[in-house]
């Protein structure tokens, strides 16, 4: 049986399959569902300074291949998150890793976030998501150079522990902005979170989302994904998590083999709260049949020789 | 908890409805009426995506069979009427807050439409513990009525039938027949406007209400935080978790 | 019967739905399958100066919901459309109405194909397809912004004829680079062209797609295409042609309310050839259904009052 | 040439192998060997997207029948291998360009797999007209060998079989069975290396070879410039338009 353990973020985690952020709530939610103690771990759902409320609905819907969400980053804070939340996670996750997933409206809320989480027990590190309008300029964090080379260096200063990057796939090249990360020291990155979707009730003539707008997941983006943590590994030396539509092992090793040492699974789960496990065998029994002794060893072994971006732009 | 059930029998019972059995012993045995289950064909049907969608659970047999009462209405609820026997299914549940009930008080269960499905499952229970329940049903037209026979033979009761047109029953709103007594316990299952105005009436009678609601769900466990409805504090009730049954009192309605 | 006629680019289009470039060829191909001049129009495939050969196969693959291509823009070049392609179309399409895709490294190229098809007769304007690597500076004219300016004001001063602008989806906000092009004098734009993706072949561990990566376009895309639709109608008053996954008169109408006055539809020609013109009677079917006279009355209509991007940004 | 057809039978012949019959009387009517058909299931089915796939034509029947050889494979074959009669269906077809014979001369089939089905078309016609031909089939091992009595019933021919693992017919590779006269014309499908090795056994006993080839396909009919392959010059052909079946040496081979 093949040895899905490996060293990552200077600790060892002893599957490569983790619940994706905004999907696994803050792993209590799954308790009675899933032995979450034997994945990898998980990303806890958004965390802010302050409470949010959320969206009004309607928060989700089907899209062809997959679904839109418009939570609003509904979570308790930073206060709510450590008083009810976080004290789960400590008690129940003994071999799976946990990450915080950060987010603010500005570079003071993320900071804040850290800062007041930095010394507690309970999880490993931080997945920064930077698919938040940032106040000030109205842009994401993540498809603004500038802003994001500030935003990880402030946080950088923050806390020693990994420091996780979450790419946002709506860019020209996330290469560039996977280079930013890795020269502001950041420890790792996520790629890839949802694509801005819309959603039409052509009965009603309104979009169907309370927000209009939202996020697009699920196996739709898997290409783009799987596309997104390629172009990351040309471009920088960062471990990196592939995220992105995820269903099974066939499409976990797509990420592997393009060079994420770490998947997470999200939308799948809804589908199949077990999708997360059986891809963790799954990629067991593919390594078995390939006498393919560690997981570590098919990470990024993919036979194509890097080019730059003109070479591999989409061409119809 | 999460299942891969044999789908036992489809049946049309009225018009874009169908009528689903499923073996699954384990979802029955602690299904409680007024729980759901998400109901979906899993991962592993080539070709297919689709999100699991929510269903009440419908009735349950001391075989451990489930039944659920379908409508076609969206591109989920279409696919989902086109399985077969032999088809992978998935069955999440028993989830969510069931009715919660005195027995020794009167039960009035106000339906429309596919909202009959948590009451054939309750009127079954009733009948099989030698009580008795009020069963008020609702449809636009005589087409969209549930098999009758069928009701009959699941639930030991027979429902006051309304439809709009007055092609079968009585002609005009199901909460016309409502007339509950000062101790009396009424249910609501159905379109949003006919939980409203059942809640106006409740109010006026001045009789405790539950509702069961619906709002879009992708997980049904309370990972996502999709399936909000607003509280009567203003606050997000997750319909999955907190629901879908609430006591009127508990969600803000339209003034 | 509802009428679906309607006047866009100072013609009149005798209905509102048209074949996506690189799905129907030169319009020949599909000759003897559909009738084509019953539809809006079509798009033809791209024509660059010189001829180009195009990528090794697999140039084709289905993914999640969708497909990646990556023909590399395969075509006769310049002159062999003028001679072999054109004529046809001129000989064939009478009330339906053709526009050229067009392609190119430099703006020199998109400027030789603009000024030497511009005496010809046979078609009624250009789609600039600006998702294409610009030689110097490596990324594609679409995601630069001054890059995209320069070459719209290079051909407008080239041709009077409609000049149609097609949106990458790759950059933080397609609203900005729709008013760049309606700044530089554009006539029209088209939302939008297929994201970058990638598919791995896990038993042979290399990309499945010769040029390792593509295009993904099919009903995947969908929701990112109306979204894109929705943000360009904020940002500019060009008329919109949607494109993005449509499959039936459901999919279209989403961009229709969303502000498309005309679709395209590409990879849904493959699952059914008859897609489109099932479509264009689907939406006469809706606005019969509703009671809406002329089709025009129907773009646009959504009841969503326009945000700016901070608040309609994708939020989990 | 576009048909939404019913799918009248679907019959498992060999592992992971299926034989599939359609009434489609406007498709059979202008088929010929060697040419084949998109095959998918619309736009229509709820939650379904699928890309309809190239099947060689395996068959026709003077009642309008029309017959496939499925061997699942990947996505849309494992979907296509689960459809049952009344599932919705569309064939695009007579597609590409057939086998060109002359009668007079003498015909040796070579077939890899389910590179049989246009061979079992192929040798149905040569039985109607009277005529003969040679057929070798090769398969890995027997549990893939398709039903070698539906094969005579089908084409009143009965093929030269070889297994690799010799657990049905003759051990080793199909090309082993081929000594074609000096005049005579060989044709092969199936998998790449078997092509390889046909088109190199051909050019040492210098007789004609027709091939027909593979590769992903989307459109079917010349619009999406999908499925190439390399011409002897070096150009492009499209497997679609210009194939699937080529002359040998207008193909560019590896030496
Ligand atoms: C607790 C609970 C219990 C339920 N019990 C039952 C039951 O017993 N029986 C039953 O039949 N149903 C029941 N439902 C409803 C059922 O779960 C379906 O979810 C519901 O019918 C919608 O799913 P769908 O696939 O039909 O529509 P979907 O395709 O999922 O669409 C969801 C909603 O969005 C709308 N929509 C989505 N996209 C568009 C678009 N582009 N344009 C216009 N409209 C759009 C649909 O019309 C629908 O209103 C229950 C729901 C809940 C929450
Ligand atoms: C002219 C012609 C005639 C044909 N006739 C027949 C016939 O008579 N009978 C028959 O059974 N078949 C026939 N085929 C083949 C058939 O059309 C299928 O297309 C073929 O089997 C691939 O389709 P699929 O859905 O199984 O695989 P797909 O899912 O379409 O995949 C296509 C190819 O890509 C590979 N692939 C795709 N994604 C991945 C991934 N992520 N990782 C690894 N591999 C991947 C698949 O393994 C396969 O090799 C014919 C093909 C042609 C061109
Ligand atoms: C309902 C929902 C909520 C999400 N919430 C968050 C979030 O709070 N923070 C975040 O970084 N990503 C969030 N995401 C994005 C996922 O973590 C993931 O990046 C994305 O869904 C793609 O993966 P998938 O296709 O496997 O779902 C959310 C996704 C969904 C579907
Ligand atoms: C096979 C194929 C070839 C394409 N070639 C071109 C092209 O030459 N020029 C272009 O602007 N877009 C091209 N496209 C993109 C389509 O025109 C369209 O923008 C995209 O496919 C999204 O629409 P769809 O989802 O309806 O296919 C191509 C798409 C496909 C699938
Ligand atoms: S459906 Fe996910 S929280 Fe209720
Ligand atoms: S399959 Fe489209 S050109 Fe051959």
């Amino acid at each position: 049986m093949a040895d899905l353990r490996q060293s990552v973020f200077g600790v060892e985690f002893q599957a490569p399959v983790l619940l994706a952020s905004g999907t696994c709530g803050y792993g209590q939610e799954y308790a009675d569902l899933i032995e979450l103690d034997g994945l990898g771990g998980l990303v806890t759902k958004a965390v802010s300074p302050e409470p949010r409320p959320g969206n009004p609905p309607h928060r989700v819907a089907e899209t062809p291949g997959g679904m839109i969400n418009a939570i609003g980053l509904e979570n308790p804070g930073l206060r709510g998150f450590i008083e009810d939340k976080l004290p789960w996670l400590r008690a129940h996750l003994k071999r799976a890793r946990a990450f915080v997933n950060v987010v603010g409206r500005s570079e003071e809320d993320y900071a804040t976030v850290v800062a007041g989480l930095d010394g507690e027990q309970g999880f490993l590190g931080y997945e920064i998501n930077v698919s938040c309008p940032n106040v000030k300029g109205g842009t994401m964090f993540g498809t603004e150079e500038r802003a994001l080379a500030s935003l990880v260096r402030r946080l950088r200063g923050e806390t020693a522990r990994p420091l996780v990057v979450k790419l946002t796939p709506n860019v020209a090249d996330v290469g560039v902005f996977a280079r930013i990360c890795e020269e502001e020291g950041a420890d790792g990155l996520s790629a890839i979170n949802t694509f801005p979707g819309m959603v039409v009730d052509i009965e009603r003539r309104r979009p169907l989302i309370g927000n209009r707008s939202g996020g697009i997941s699920g196996p739709a983006i898997l290409p783009m994904g799987v596309y997104a943590t390629w172009r990351a590994r040309q471009s920088c030396d960062l471990p990196i998590m592939g995220i992105g539509g995820i269903r099974n092992a066939h499409d976990a090793l797509q990420y592997v083999l393009a060079g994420a040492c770490l998947v997470q699974i999200g939308t799948a789960s809804f589908v199949d709260p077990d999708a997360a496990m059986r891809t963790q065998r799954g990629i067991a029994a593919y390594l078995d049949r390939h006498g393919i002794g560690t997981f570590a060893e098919l990470v990024g072994r993919l036979d194509a020789p890097p080019v730059p971006i003109a070479a591999v732009a989409p061409a119809g | 908890m999460r299942r891969a059930a044999d789908l036992r029998a489809t049946r049309k019972v009225a018009r874009d409805t169908w009528w689903l059995e499923f073996d699954c012993p384990e979802i029955a045995r602690g299904a409680v009426p007024g729980q759901f289950v998400m109901l979906g064909v899993g991962l592993d049907a080539p070709g297919t995506w689709l999100l699991p969608r929510p269903f009440s659970i419908g009735w349950r047999g001391h075989d451990g069979r489930l039944g659920f009462l379908l409508r076609t209405f969206g591109e989920g609820t279409r696919a989902l009427a086109r399985l077969a026997p032999g088809d992978p299914t998935l069955l999440l549940g028993p989830l969510g807050q069931p009715f919660t009930l005195d027995p020794e008080r009167p039960v009035w269960c106000v339906a429309g439409g596919v909202g009959l499905a948590p009451f054939i499952f309750l009127a079954a229970e009733w009948a099989a513990a030698g009580r008795t329940l009020h069963l008020l049903y609702g449809e636009r037209d005589g087409a969209a009525v549930f098999d009758l026979e069928l009701l009959h033979e699941l639930t030991g009761h027979d429902a006051e039938l309304f439809t709009e047109d007055g092609s079968v029953g009585r002609r005009g709103r199901v909460t016309a027949g409502l007339e509950p007594e000062a101790d009396a316990q009424v249910l609501a299952c159905g379109p949003t406007p006919m939980l409203h105005a059942v809640a106006a009436a409740a109010r006026v009678s001045d009789v405790a209400l539950q509702v069961s609601v619906e709002e879009h769900m992708a997980c049904g466990v309370g990972t996502c935080q999709g399936c909000v409805v607003r509280a009567a504090d203003g606050r997000w009730l997750k319909a999955c978790l907190e629901g879908p049954v609430f006591p009127a009192e508990a969600l803000a309605w339209p003034s």
